[in-house]
């Protein structure tokens, strides 16, 4: 049987080079492949395409708490594709702002047009026709057309060379659960991208996980490495993160009711 | 001045507009407040893949707190019996295929229905699109809440957004501290108005010409 | 809560006028919602457009086996839009040849293309630039386009006015799970119908399946009805049936190793 | 008149193309019989949603039938460990995104790898389509398995295609009960010829002309 389990996130990103473009998963800090983030900023792979929900604001980090946090990889970035440039609250905004002004080049796009896209690149398609940014600063370069007396935005499928995902366990086919909304963007994401690294709780045996509730099956996973206990992003630190959150009082605010 | 309605009574006005069996996407700000509101039997989703979860988890019980089980602000909730996990391709066909309704924030509201809720005026990296630019177009109905005018004075209701475009012509109830409004191919209707407030008083800090409804009558959350 | 659970087929499928569009899953005999098809014709709706991967054939019926068949609706049919009109060995290729002789019309396309046409009515795409086709008959009619090299050809969404679906369990608010091959187009066909009428073995309470194993959630489901033991489709029944098969030495060499 | 390879052996030797890792869809026709002569760590895709599934029902042990595991041609399959089950949006990524490889049957394929395999000419009502266009344009390869000529003699490898085409420049390996031949940029190079047939005898029942590799071989199934 082929093995995909690499032993470690350096091992699983060596062959990434200068230029690639590269999707992964971002809401707040849930869901991040936060090892293989920091395998490829170890790295230095220069020139990046990042297409990511959302850059993690970096505040969390200042204030010492052990959060995954994507924005580490700005200074390696030509262009990210996003739907969210940063939390205003969290002044993610300006941090952003002065890569922009140093030449990092930002498409923006809604969050389901992004879905859509990264569709049209796995089932292969040429473009898709969309209703959503008709009207706004998104059609900016766009070719308009009328299909059925409405309003579309001619969007290009997204292809992506790697995906980074967050899975829960995988078997050695790389059969693939997730946990509650972690799943979010990485479905879609492992399926568009060339080639797959999942970074995951656990790794089990084949049969370890019931057919009928594999999630992304295997032959979307190339390469597989299991996050250790004191890693960053494994449940433990988390756990012990959230605990930290709940001390910062604005941050408590924003994030509980 | 007269007082106008405070962001939790504008909440649970908003909240009022759902029924038994309807599924909801509530967005930042004031509709955030909602999720408190919410009747029995109404299905709050959230845009990173959930349906039907249960309340927030609140500040005294950072115990409970799983960030596997956040809201599309970072919010903590409490799984219960009944709600489904899903992936974004399936959340955003939820969103766009017409079978949810949607309570968002709003910067201006113009008299066609026009949203411009998500920048303001910083150029690209003014503002957070997000899901809300789905929700706008592709909700069966869109909800928006806001104040009815800006700190200083100036409508939010205009005859024109100035802000960038979350979408065109998408509104189909607006819900403000002063008054709530219906968005018909005639015009904007009036058709309540906060306690004390007239609607003569309402039409003066809005931009466009309000439509009065025969049957106008209080804002009430009975 | 509100109730989407109907007593009867005939109950749930009452509301369909004349000239609806329907799309519902057929793969030989597996996955079929049977149940409401007998309904709609009991009904008698006409002009009807049927979606469908296929069309059963006819022989299972005629060697009385009882086994889910579609082409009962071919009758009251104005068009079909499918993959497979019929499979030949089974002579349902000249079945449906004298519909076509009397007006009935058929859109040809492949399965991967329903698929994205469905995913696209789905997400309200106005029309994708497909792969598939390009230089084949399915050419005609169709606006062709270059797009970085590549010939693509423009399709339609394709968003039903109902679709049958055939689920394994349901709970109260309509989340499904579907079991083993059965589930093959069911999820997207439920997401891309206005209205989605499942008939399924079980209905369960709410926390009878796992949040994370729901395959259709349940706001894509409006009505649900229970396929009794003895009704067509029920795993008792399929099991007498695939038990006939096994005696018939035609299609036993067919279907089996 | 010399004897040419039966299907079986056509479908041995093709499975021979496939290696640990692969995954592979199989057509109707001689790819059926493939199913037979996987390579351990090869796992077998069916479009109506299961990748990695077990042996077929044989005959003899039709108690093991199970409607609920069936392949896109009706025949019965055995659940295993490690399989996963999906619907069809999921399914035609794994064949479109080039990830998959492909064994279908042919009627003709022409030089430049063209193929047609699904309509022997009766206009749109003459074959079925299925997934089998899919699968040509998807598959990161396509072997296209048939018999070399038809019964009366004819070559079905041909300069152009005369039935409908499946899709356009999409062979990439054809294997025949006569020869291996390679679909490439400069055209088609006959690869391996079957025991006891010459390059010039297999030319004879080709149309177009073949390049004969220089390591030309015998089919050898070890």
């Amino acid at each position: 049987m082929k093995n995909k389990v690499f032993n470690s996130f350096d091992e699983a990103v060596a062959d990434i080079p200068d230029g690639a473009s590269i999707v992964t998963e971002c809401w707040g800090t849930t869901g991040m492949s936060q090892n293989l983030i920091d395998a490829l900023v170890r790295k230095g792979t220069k020139n990046l395409t990042l297409i990511t929900h959302n850059l993690l604001p970096t505040v969390l980090k200042l204030e010492g708490i052990p959060s995954a946090n994507l924005a580490d990889l700005l200074p390696q970035l030509k262009k990210i594709i996003t739907p969210v440039v940063g939390i205003q609250q969290l002044g993610a905004g300006a941090f952003v702002k002065d890569y922009v002004e140093k030449g990092l080049e930002v498409e923006l796009t809604s969050h389901g047009t992004l879905a859509s896209r990264l569709y049209a690149g796995a089932a292969d398609l040429g473009g898709i026709y969309n209703p959503v940014g008709v009207g706004t600063i998104l059609e900016e370069g766009k070719e308009k057309r009328v299909i059925d007396g409405r309003e579309y935005l001619f969007e290009k499928p997204i292809k992506p060379d790697y995906a980074f995902i967050r899975g829960h366990k995988a078997d050695f086919y790389g059969n693939l659960v997730y946990w509650g909304v972690y799943r979010a963007d990485q479905p879609v994401m492992a399926m568009a991208a060339k080639c797959t690294i999942a970074e995951v709780d656990e790794i089990v045996e084949l049969g370890g996980i019931d057919p009928e509730h594999v999630v992304t099956p295997g032959i979307f996973v190339d390469r597989i490495v299991k996050v250790p206990e004191d890693a960053m992003g494994s449940v433990k630190i988390t756990k012990a993160a959230i605990g930290k959150i709940g001390e910062i009082d604005f941050i408590r605010k924003l994030l509980f009711k | 001045m007269k007082e106008k309605l405070d962001r939790e009574v504008v909440a649970m006005r908003a909240a009022k507009e759902l029924k038994d069996g309807d599924c909801v996407n509530l967005g930042i700000g004031i509709p955030n407040l909602c999720a408190n509101y919410i009747p029995e039997g109404v299905l709050v989703e959230t845009e990173n893949g959930a349906l039907g979860y249960g309340p927030l988890v609140m500040q005294d019980e950072i115990e409970l707190a799983d960030q596997h089980y956040t809201d599309a602000g970072g919010r903590y909730w409490k799984p219960i019996p009944g709600m489904a996990l899903f992936d974004i391709v399936t959340s955003f066909i939820m969103i766009r295929s017409g079978r949810m309704i949607t309570i968002l924030g709003g910067l201006q509201v113009a008299e066609n229905g026009d949203l411009a809720n998500w920048n303001t005026g910083g150029g690209a990296l003014g503002g957070t699109i997000g899901g809300g630019m789905d929700l706008a177009v592709g909700a069966k109905r869109v909800i928006v809440t806001l104040e009815h005018t800006t700190k200083s004075g100036k409508p939010k209701i205009v005859k024109e957004c100035t802000y960038p475009l979350t979408a065109k012509r998408c509104t189909n109830t607006v819900i403000t501290d002063l008054a709530v409004i219906e968005v018909t191919p005639e015009g904007m209707v009036l058709k309540e108005v906060a306690p004390g407030w007239t609607a003569a008083e309402v039409q003066e800090l809005t931009e466009p010409k309000l439509i009065i409804a025969k049957d106008l009558k209080e804002i009430d959350l009975v």
